[in-house]
């Protein structure tokens, strides 16, 4: 699946959905089966700033594609990166790198999940890209 | 009592509470972060800059007169309002922050040296913390930090073992912005005044809930925000007592607080206008002004007395939901409310209940060093004002109840 | 071309300028201390309050996330306004007077040893010499003043004359208050540039009159106010290369500035939070971002091109009067004139004309060493804004005329 | 003459303009009109702090009564000292310390007079009673 598609499937997920709040319960499920990160990585080294809730991000490059995992101590927050986990994850870092994600305004959740520091989701962003960024460097 | 405060009245002055969120009437539970602004500011404003706005002080001309003396009659009403000896006492700040920033800045270039020691408290907002701290790892002096009890109370015995012919001042917050607690200051400052230390209040949580009279608490200091009390934003207030605000060196440099500047040097202006440097917020004095009058009108005791059965019931309310734990229980105590729920992270409540229309406040509320004490990440905290109603609190909890169970 | 400028209908969009004083309609010639605010600034306040206000950033709620989100806008044109690189390089502060403050006391502490050298002007307002004058002092360091010629122009050479291993900084106005005189900035910079050393650019009185691009100045720091560009008080703006921003330690504590406090020790946040302690004025920020508005809608060029004429026209007219000596006759000068008559004291001047409807400022302008300089008490100063008018013009003409008859 | 009776006869001469303009012109002709200070007091030292005008003040006593001389180098501003000195000068110490002075709010020159610190009258005021309280110290 291309990260156009994880995208569309995510929009049509959510789709189903007028309410806020029901919205947010499905994020909430969603921050539920969030695969854990290995403890290991519930470290400082791999906390991302910016957010009110504490976000942990690993990544990992197999077979030239980018896996993430991550955790949260808050659910919504979980939530979302459980959301941006399905769209980057097993993706390769190039097309990371050049994606411009459009969902997030699609699924009606903009006005809660704005560039705003207190929920982090550019600096969530930003770190996957980074790590991209990274892994791409090292293939050369 | 409170039954008859005149809420409908109140609510009426009071335009953006009319306002729907997310389809939902707005409940601002917020009031700690910033109060929301009368009518009455709202024009006082407009009227400023439709008919008054100048630069002031060194002007002749009709408007600056006139922008002059709005501006120092206002100075009076707050010397009033607090009940300081004199309008020299009086300093026109941005904020509170900028008054703490003030006192410690200039305090410790005159006073601090190696080796001395300044006195905090734990639950200080960061804003009268981390100056301290700062000036003191500069100075080679050091900050000690009297702790809390269960209940959240100031441990005042800890806090006075701390005191030694080192201590060179003790500052501490009139009400904790995280606990809602009222410290006893008048006791705190006899108890220092002994040894000859002053004692600073950061009163930006008390000055809108309790009457503050500056000469009966004695304090040397006092600082607080026309924000956080019905006025504009940008503008504060540092109350001193003349001689040590005399004993202090200026802060910043420019405007009024001048008095003849040459080549190699300067001299500077008297109080209250040698801390008072570039062109003043006049706007912000003019509805800060306002609200002082507002503040007037309704009485500080009625308010008192409203915001204390607001508090009572809230905390009936939300000690009826089960897992619900609060944060600062003293008796003394403002009208806010710290608590978490279970396991349940204070973002996540704050983000469910705000698309129910309910606005509170969730994180660490700039006072992390409370939070590492009581090792938790953060709270939800839900303030209130004298606008608000117990309605509004039903909703609440209600919302708080619905978050509950989404989350658990 | 000044022809075209929409006079009646920019006029008509400030209230304060169709009241009567003294039975006489207003005339505001006192644009240098502060402009006044269209109605659609005025507006932009008061729909803050009604409808957004709230404390900003660390909220997770509709209102806060609403009003965080019209804050950093509002960076964002600024940025573009004065052609910024980046939203990180934008400070807002209280205005002029505090951002020099900020830049002067944390470049000193970072970079001012004993022996070093400042070079400042003589034609600084105080707010940009006494800063630098009193962390000279207090670093054992040398603040060095270029002087002016005749015209009231910068002497360049001398100041380039100044520059040497041991200078660490060169501050100046952009334009002069008190003589209208528009510096060569860019050449100076250059020049600077070459040496090593960064530039400090006072833009309090450039902002309002010339457009400006930082980039292409290639200053290091460039401050103005709100309230001197027909937007609110107790606002203003730190501009700082990013790069520069970064080495300089934070100045006040406390607030968005903040990312973690420990009892003994505090790490900062970033650009441009770094530098932003305390509740921010966002009611300054919502009304600053109104006057960007307004002034790009008419455009900088059009104003520059308006306020040349009114300068024109009004030198001409007072040329006319016998006696009146002018200071500062510099070619490249922003619209304000500056005027002595005979022996006649300035504030005799101010008074007479004040009650014949005409507000201008007398005295020194917050210019001591400069008035020192020109061995006069002060000047009669008449500076323009772009809702000023020929006619207006004519009136003052006349009434200068008529106080001298009285006053010689 | 009393100081409320000096300050009777300055209302009664001011009441017959109606102008602002009027006034001020008076106001000037009475700065004209002042004496002026001997040169040796006009130093630093009996300077007037808080005019935007410079304003020298000097006193002595006189048979029990205090003598003013005053100059400024603003004519308006000579005019308002003018006014002080006819109803301060040549009072007893006691009686100028214990005035209340209500002639400047009935000459209608409240607005123009106010205690604004640019036109120092405020100061002129506290610096001739300070000279009182002296006299009145060295008397006693
Ligand atoms: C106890 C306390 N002190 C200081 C401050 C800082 O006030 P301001 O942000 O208005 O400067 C606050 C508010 O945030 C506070 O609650
Ligand atoms: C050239 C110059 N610099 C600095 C300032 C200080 O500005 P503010 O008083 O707004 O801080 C002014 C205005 O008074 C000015 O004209």
């Amino acid at each position: 699946m291309t990260i156009k598609e994880a995208e569309k499937q995510i929009i049509q997920e959510f789709s189903v959905y007028d309410d806020w709040l029901d919205k947010y319960n499905f994020l909430v499920e969603m921050g539920k089966s969030l695969p854990m990160i290995d403890p290991e990585y519930q470290t400082d080294t791999y906390l991302i700033s910016g957010c009110q809730s504490k976000v942990w991000l690993y990544a990992r490059l197999s077979d030239g594609k980018v896996i993430f995992t991550a955790d949260s101590d808050a659910i919504i927050t979980k939530g979302i990166i459980s959301l941006l986990i399905r769209v980057f994850s097993g993706q390769a870092p190039d097309d990371i790198l050049h994606a411009d994600l459009t969902f997030i305004d699609q699924i009606g959740l903009k006005e809660n999940l704005s560039p705003n520091r207190s929920n982090g989701l550019v600096s969530m962003i930003k770190q996957m890209k980074l790590y991209a960024q990274v892994f791409k460097m090292k293939q050369g | 009592m409170f039954l008859s405060f005149p809420i409908d009245r109140v609510r009426a002055d009071f335009p953006i509470l009319h306002q729907q969120v997310y389809k939902r009437p707005l409940v601002y539970f917020d009031n700690a972060a910033s109060t929301q602004k009368p009518v009455q500011v709202i024009d006082a404003i407009r009227r400023y800059y439709e008919q008054d706005n100048c630069n002031i002080h060194r002007g002749v001309h009709y408007l600056s007169v006139k922008a002059t003396e709005a501006f120092e009659e206002t100075r009076k009403e707050i010397r009033e309002f607090i009940n300081a000896r004199d309008t020299r006492e009086i300093i026109f700040t941005k904020g509170t922050t900028e008054s703490l920033n003030l006192v410690a800045s200039s305090f410790g270039k005159r006073y601090i040296r190696p080796g001395d020691e300044v006195i905090a408290t734990i639950m200080e907002h960061h804003s009268n913390f981390v100056p301290w701290q700062q000036m003191c790892l500069e100075c080679g002096a050091t900050l000690r930090v009297a702790g809390i009890d269960d209940r959240g109370m100031l441990n005042v015995g800890e806090l006075f073992g701390m005191i030694s012919e080192k201590t060179r001042m003790i500052t501490l917050t009139h009400v904790s912005n995280v606990l809602g607690t009222i410290n006893p200051v008048k006791e705190i400052i006899a108890e220092a005044h002994k040894h000859g230390i002053p004692v600073l209040i950061d009163g930006a949580q008390g000055i809108s809930h309790l009457p503050v009279d500056v000469q009966d608490m004695d304090c040397d200091f006092y600082c607080f925000s026309g924000h956080k009390m019905y006025g504009p934003m940008g503008i504060g207030v540092l109350y001193g007592k003349e001689k040590c605000l005399e004993e202090l060196p200026p802060y910043q440099m420019g405007g009024e607080m001048i008095k003849e500047v040459y080549v190699d040097h300067t001299t500077f202006n008297e109080l209250p206008f040698k801390f008072e440097a570039g062109t003043p917020n006049v706007e912000g004095v003019a509805g800060l002004r306002a609200a002082l009058h507002y503040l007037n009108e309704l009485g500080m005791d009625n308010i008192m007395d409203y915001e204390a059965s607001l508090l009572k019931y809230a905390t009936e309310k939300l000690a009826g939901i089960e897992g619900v734990r609060f944060y600062g229980t003293s008796d003394w105590k403002a009208s806010l409310i710290s608590f978490l729920i279970g396991k349940i992270h204070p973002y996540d409540v704050g983000m469910i209940i705000d698309k129910m229309g309910i606005a509170v406040r969730t994180g660490h509320h700039c006072a992390m060093p409370l939070m590492d004490y009581l090792h938790i990440p953060g709270t939800v905290r839900a303030s209130f004002a004298f606008y608000n109603t117990m309605e509004e609190i039903d909703w609440m909890a209600l919302a708080v109840a619905k978050a509950k169970k989404m989350l658990e």
